[in-house]
């Protein structure tokens, strides 16, 4: 291990993340095109999305493909107070949020106790059960959805019809805050626990590890702030059905962006969302117009390939040396395993 | 509510359970053998209907001949190369890592589809098999009903393979633990390509089968996949009874709660009843 | 001999029961620990041996009996219980922990006593230090890098990181060569003078027979031996169990 | 060095983006961009398409110069007061997901510089992409979006074309009263089926509700979950409630697999009537089983002697896009039309003056292709003039048979059993 390499390594990253924020902060103010500020506040809802999705799946390892359920109930929950209670947009952020993990702990404690694949599918269940509940529940409109009042600019309400800082500055503002909190989370008990529960359960109950409880925990904190960028997509659309919030392409794509970016870090999610919603715009920009699926497939055929020759993320581009040095260790690196040590696993 | 009625609704239910059943034996033996959630599997079962479509249209040979004559056939080969060019790099990697790249092989087949055929809905008319028949009141469809037919031979011959000969002991093996297979000099990678193999062309069986009777469309495959998913979990992984009781259970079940309680319910029970087994019994009702 | 005198009993099992779909894995076993000693468990394959340790630490729920650990009365409790009550168990084949360094993986272990990351880290090379066999230096490690004799040691290493009482080894040698076997046998004295009990699973005798200060054999799911190493090695039945196994 | 090339690579990826995006936004103005939003891809694709080439079959007719065509703007090449400017069509697509239509008509507007789009054959679209028309003060003409919640917002620059599905199912129940009268069907009692989607529910709320006002009751109103992959248990209640007479607002699949399954559990509907969607796009997927469907619609081809342009229009139609007009194309190229006319009128490209324009439309019916009396929008921006015939399947094309008045063939009651087809 050659530490000074790794530490200027270190600082160097520091220094281009330093930059990287300044950029993004002062990004309006150069570039005002306001299409470009959408894909912008998508990509930061996305990015707090898949981030969310990354603590209980990627951190934990307890795989969900359903996290649009609280996605949708954050959504729900603020919009449905907003128009009927009228309830401020804000603290209904928060209600949302404590309502999704609510929702969250009643779910796992049933359902952690399967593992893997089993709980991924256990997970598209419980979601697909929310969608049609949703879908068929007159109080919230069914499929007809809720359409949110249009007034004028206030940030008290959460409404930002004209121009795009608004979003831009409260999306950026709560994936920045998040991001800090997964910091924290990854340097703290949580973080190691969560990871030792992704590794092995038995050895982690074996090492004091209340690996249920904790499970709990993590999928807490993915309930919460999933909830929470639901309200922020529901007021910036103004208008939510189940099938816009709840449906399967949104947990897939969450998925996608953090497997994309890569899971179990903390700029993966963030990176997976940075390159694949702009990708995603851009394609259906360029090729949706002929109408022949050529923008899906790029969008395929890059997800493909990060998934075979870049399986640690598109983030692992990032890593130092010595990371790498250790990623390149593992069995069939980069996905060229040779067929011969194939037979005998190790 | 007169007797008639309840038996349809349960023969509606087991005729589609019967396909939901073939459409997740292909993935019930993929996903047990290698642990790989096949997320493209859906739209394999797309590309095996698009295949048979075209057969039909364009040198007029009926689904039911180019079936065993070229579609199965031709999936193992598509099988084989799926496993050589994708799941093979894939195998040891992350369950996630396994869904990305599974799940982008799934949109590629798809776009695919939608470039070359266009995103038109397609059926086959004036196939072989085609109409019903009734009596007392009941109506069977004779495609669904020859789909059951073939896919209770499939899987007797699958349960066969697997049981009695020495292949099938080895890919069972393998299922069962990897690395003792690979001690009694059993080749893993021969098992996976052979696995793949009969997986895919087993999907194409089903994508054969569906033709008959159902539309053809890039996107078709999900509606069909999601619920191949819960059914496997339901019957246990990689067990071909599993696959045929949760596929028939899902059926009946879906087609009761449609029939006399609300159609727009009918998912929701299945995916009720997916949930309180495994939550009673993890391993699934046909689990190990 | 000394140590078995007037010691205050950490760990007393009384009629352990446990079954398996009708087959009695243990049949009504009763077990005191002095603290402070080494006990030996030994006794033929499927002799229940790792059974034991599983019901004692809490991994199977047992039929009958029950379990004090420091006269607190612990049946049935979860292994993560058990193990912040101080007694905490390795396994007999090596968990696969991977994608965690050395390092993450015993401070998670000493995560069990305290919310500090600096302390835990602390806890942790102190741990990685005292157990040897180069973690400290392989600390940045991979998990699934390392070789066996190392993967065992790091098993023990996150286990002491929780400050257990007491210590329960499954077969911590098997598959070790003579000399690593040697060394493992230093190690466990080590735990030992540190002032942590432990139970020690082994079906090779002679390893037990250095450290044991008593031995329990147990062969199929009954308790037949319970004496100093000397003696049990003489006792007829354990012969007989062995050249019958 | 490692480092330091992947973040070249990785900034390419994130800003190449930006610019390319920017590029394209610097671009010549003498055209006039017209957003044409649309779903092409998934499943709804199929009437995406037909959208999207009745609007471009529009923009063609107005670019070029067809003298011999009774239509204003037909006999100049362009747009005669912009001094002759072409229109130029933007297509993008929704993918028929809400999110991403709103963000198309984000880019169309606010990049491509449209002044004005039409667009979202779907109504969940349609909702939140005209959200962000109305934020950018931007026109936005819908042609098939009949939910008729859409004008109910109080949107100032929302314009709707096409009669809602309120006015169809008005229309509707008049026909059920007429059939009474005249073939005294009998009917009292109304199904309705639709996939569980904004159009859907929308449609079926309408119906219900002009279904009491006129004093039929609805006896079962059945919504499946989006991509059912069977329908038996659906068809089956039918059965069970049999209806006298079915309504339906379903798409594609929900059609193909409807009439398969009511094929095979022999399940016959005196009268099966649709809301355009899967009636006018994979209707002839079914050739032969759709004998004796109706569906309500804006125009036909045998309404010669109503509609004199209609023929010459559908057979350059043809020539150019190798298929006949049907519901949704023709609505697609009316509204565009419209839209045009309005841009012509206003003598600008200024959204405000277009906003103004559309709102003053007032297009006599001999210049529509469609049967309306013609298009003038109300303080909603619903076309008050709107109105909706029903056609029949009959031997294999769509005649019209209601009203009454119109028809041109005889209407059968009640439809042939499937034995009979």
């Amino acid at each position: 291990m050659h530490f000074s390499n790794f530490q200027n390594n270190k600082t160097m990253k520091k220094f281009i993340l330093f930059l990287i924020v300044i950029l993004i902060i002062i990004f309006p103010t150069i570039i005002t095109q306001p299409y470009i500020l959408h894909i912008m506040i998508m990509v930061f809802i996305y990015a707090i999305l898949g981030g969310a999705w990354n603590i209980l799946s990627g951190y934990a390892g307890q795989v969900s493909l359903g996290n649009a359920m609280f996605f949708g109930l954050g959504a729900y929950a603020s919009s449905v107070l907003w128009l009927f209670y009228n309830i401020n947009p804000w603290i209904g952020m928060i209600i949302g949020g404590l309502f999704a993990v609510a929702f969250g702990i009643f779910l796992g404690m049933p359902v952690f106790r399967l593992r893997r694949q089993y709980l991924a599918i256990a997970t598209i269940a419980a979601s697909q059960i929310i969608m049609t509940i949703f879908l068929n529940w007159e109080y919230v409109k069914g499929a007809s959805g809720l359409a949110l009042p249009l007034m004028p600019n206030s940030l008290k309400h959460m409404t930002f019809l004209y121009g795009k800082n608004g979003f831009y500055f409260i999306s950026l503002a709560i994936l920045i805050f998040f991001t800090f909190v997964v910091f924290v989370i990854t340097k703290t008990k949580l973080g190691y626990y969560f990871r030792t529960i992704k590794e092995e359960e038995d050895s982690a109950r074996s090492i004091g590890i209340n690996t249920t409880q904790y499970k709990l925990v993590a999928i807490s904190i993915t309930a919460f702030f999933s909830a929470i960028a639901g309200t922020v997509y529901a007021q910036y659309f103004l208008y939510i059905d189940p099938n816009m919030v709840f449906s399967l392409r949104v947990s897939f794509l969450i998925v996608l962006i953090s497997a994309f970016g890569g899971t179990a870090t903390i700029f993966g999610p963030i990176l997976g969302a940075c390159v694949l919603i702009p990708i995603n715009e851009m394609a259906r920009m360029f090729f949706g117009g002929a109408g022949r699926g050529i923008d899906l497939f790029s969008f395929g055929i890059l997800i493909l390939v990060v998934a075979i020759y870049r399986p640690a993320g598109l983030v692992s581009l990032f890593y130092g040396k010595e990371k790498l040095a250790i990623r390149e260790n593992l069995p069939g690196k980069d996905g060229k395993v040779d067929g011969e040590n194939e037979n005998i696993e190790s | 509510m007169n007797l008639a009625v309840i038996f349809q609704a349960i023969i509606n239910g087991i005729s589609i359970g019967f396909v939901y059943s073939i459409v997740a034996l292909g993935l019930t033996l993929i996903w047990g053998t290698m642990r790989i959630i096949n997320f493209a599997h859906g739209d394999f079962l797309m590309m095996g209907m698009y295949a048979t479509f075209w057969i039909f249209m364009l040198i007029k040979i009926d689904p039911l001949l180019s079936c065993l004559l070229i579609v199965m056939p031709v999936s193992f080969g598509a099988g084989l190369l799926y496993y050589r060019v994708i799941l093979k790099h894939i195998l040891k990697r992350e369950v996630i890592t396994q869904i990305l790249a599974t799940f982008g092989v799934g949109i590629i087949l798809q776009s695919i589809a939608m470039f070359f055929w266009k995103p038109d809905y397609r059926i086959i008319r004036g196939n072989i098999l085609s109409g019903t028949f009734r009596f007392v009141g009941i109506s069977i469809g004779i495609p669904q009903f020859v789909t059951s037919i073939i896919c209770i031979i499939a899987m007797l011959a699958l349960f066969y393979f697997l049981n009695r000969t020495k292949t099938g002991l080895a890919i069972r093996a393998t299922t069962l633990n990897k690395e003792a297979a690979a001690l009694v000099g059993i080749n893993i990678e021969n098992i996976y390509y052979l696995v793949v193999g009969i997986g895919i062309s087993l999907v194409g069986l089903a994508g054969n089968l569906l033709t008959n009777y159902y539309y053809v469309f890039p996107n078709v495959g999900m509606s069909f996949a999601l619920f191949a998913y819960v059914i496997i979990v339901l019957g246990g992984l990689g067990s071909v009874k599993g696959a045929l009781a949760g596929g028939l259970i899902l059926g009946i079940v879906t087609s009761l709660t449609g029939a006399f309680l609300n159609p727009a319910f009918k998912y929701i029970a299945v995916f009720l009843v997916y949930l309180m087994v495994v939550v009673i019994k993890p391993e699934g009702l046909g689990g190990r | 001999m000394e140590r078995l005198m007037a010691k205050m009993k950490i760990l007393k099992v009384s009629k352990l029961t446990k079954k398996f779909a009708g087959l009695v894995a243990n049949n009504s076993i009763d077990l005191e620990v002095e603290k402070g000693i080494i006990l030996g468990l030994i006794g033929p394959n499927g002799a229940g041996k790792t059974t034991l340790f599983n019901c004692i630490s809490g991994v199977y729920s047992i039929d009958k009996g029950n379990i004090f650990f420091e006269d607190r009365d612990i049946t049935n409790s979860s292994p993560d219980q058990v193990c912040k009550l101080g007694m905490t168990r390795t396994f007999q084949v090596v968990k696969s922990v991977e994608n965690m360094s050395v390092l993450d993986y015993v401070m998670s272990g000493a995560f069990c006593r305290t919310w500090n990351t600096a302390k835990a880290k602390k806890i942790a090379l102190d741990i990685l230090n005292f157990v040897g066999f180069g973690l400290y230096e392989r600390r940045d490690y991979l998990a699934k890098e390392l070789t066996l004799l190392n993967k065992k040691a790091l098993q023990i290493a996150s286990t002491l990181a929780t400050k257990p009482k007491i210590l329960l080894l499954d077969e911590a040698m098997a598959g070790l060569t003579k000399n690593e076997q040697q060394n493992a046998i230093k190690l466990i004295i080590k735990i030992r003078d540190s002032g942590i009990t432990l139970i020690v699973v082994e079906h090779v005798m002679e390893i037990i027979m250095t450290i044991a200060d008593r031995v329990v054999v147990l062969n199929s799911g009954i308790k037949i031996a319970d004496d100093t190493p000397e003696k049990v090695s003489k006792d007829p039945q354990v012969i007989r169990a062995y050249l019958g196994a | 060095m490692f480092l330091r090339k992947n973040t070249t690579l990785l900034t390419i990826l994130l800003l190449s983006s930006l610019i390319i995006s920017l590029a394209t936004s610097i671009s010549a103005q003498e055209t006039v961009k017209v957003g044409v939003l649309h779903t092409l891809t998934g499943p709804n694709a199929p009437s995406g398409l037909h959208n999207v080439d009745g609007c471009l079959f529009a923009i063609d007719i107005i670019n070029g110069e067809y003298p011999d065509l009774a239509i204003d703007l037909a006999q100049t090449a362009g747009l005669p007061n912009l001094n002759g400017a072409k229109i130029e069509p933007i297509v993008a697509n929704s993918q028929g997901e809400p999110e991403f239509g709103a963000a198309e008509a984000e880019r169309l507007i606010t990049l491509s510089g449209v002044c004005a789009i039409q667009g979202a054959q779907l109504s969940g679209v349609t909702k939140t992409a005209s959200i962000v028309a109305e934020r950018y003060r931007t026109p936005f003409i819908t042609a098939c979006s009949t939910s008729p919640g859409l004008t109910e917002r109080g949107f100032k620059y929302f314009f709707r074309t096409t009669p809602t599905d309120a006015t169809f199912s008005e229309n509707f129940m008049v026909f059920i009263k007429d059939l009474n009268k005249e073939k005294n069907a009998n009917i009292k009692t109304i199904g309705y089926i639709s996939a569980n989607n904004e159009w859907g529910v929308g449609t079926g709320a309408a119906v219900v509700k002009a279904a009491e006002r006129y004093g039929f009751s609805v006896v079962s109103n059945i919504k499946w979950p989006e991509g059912t992959a069977d329908l038996d248990s659906e068809v089956l209640t039918l059965k069970r409630e049999n209806p006298d007479i079915l309504f339906a607002a379903i798409l594609d699949a929900d059609i193909l697999l409807f009439t398969s399954t009511a094929k095979k559990l022999d399940y016959n509907p005196p009268v099966f009537a649709g809301f355009g969607g899967g009636f006018f796009t994979s209707i002839d997927r079914l050739a032969g089983d759709n004998e004796h469907y109706m569906t309500r619609d804006v125009f036909s081809l045998d309404l010669l002697d109503q509609i004199p342009l209609l023929n010459k229009v559908n057979q350059m139609y043809k020539e150019s896009y190798n298929r006949e007009f049907n519901g949704d194309s023709i609505r697609s190229f009316t509204a565009m039309m419209t839209l045009a006319d309005a841009i012509n009128r206003a003598g600008s490209t200024d959204k405000e003056a277009i906003r103004q324009a559309l709102a003053e439309t007032n297009i006599p019916a001999d210049q529509l292709i469609v049967t309306w009396e013609g298009v003038k929008f109300d303080e909603k921006g619903q076309n008050m003039l709107g109105r909706g015939i029903v056609r029949q399947m009959l031997d294999g094309e769509y005649k019209t048979v209601w009203p009454f008045e119109v028809a041109t063939a005889e209407i059968v009651f009640p439809m042939a059993n499937w034995s009979e087809k």
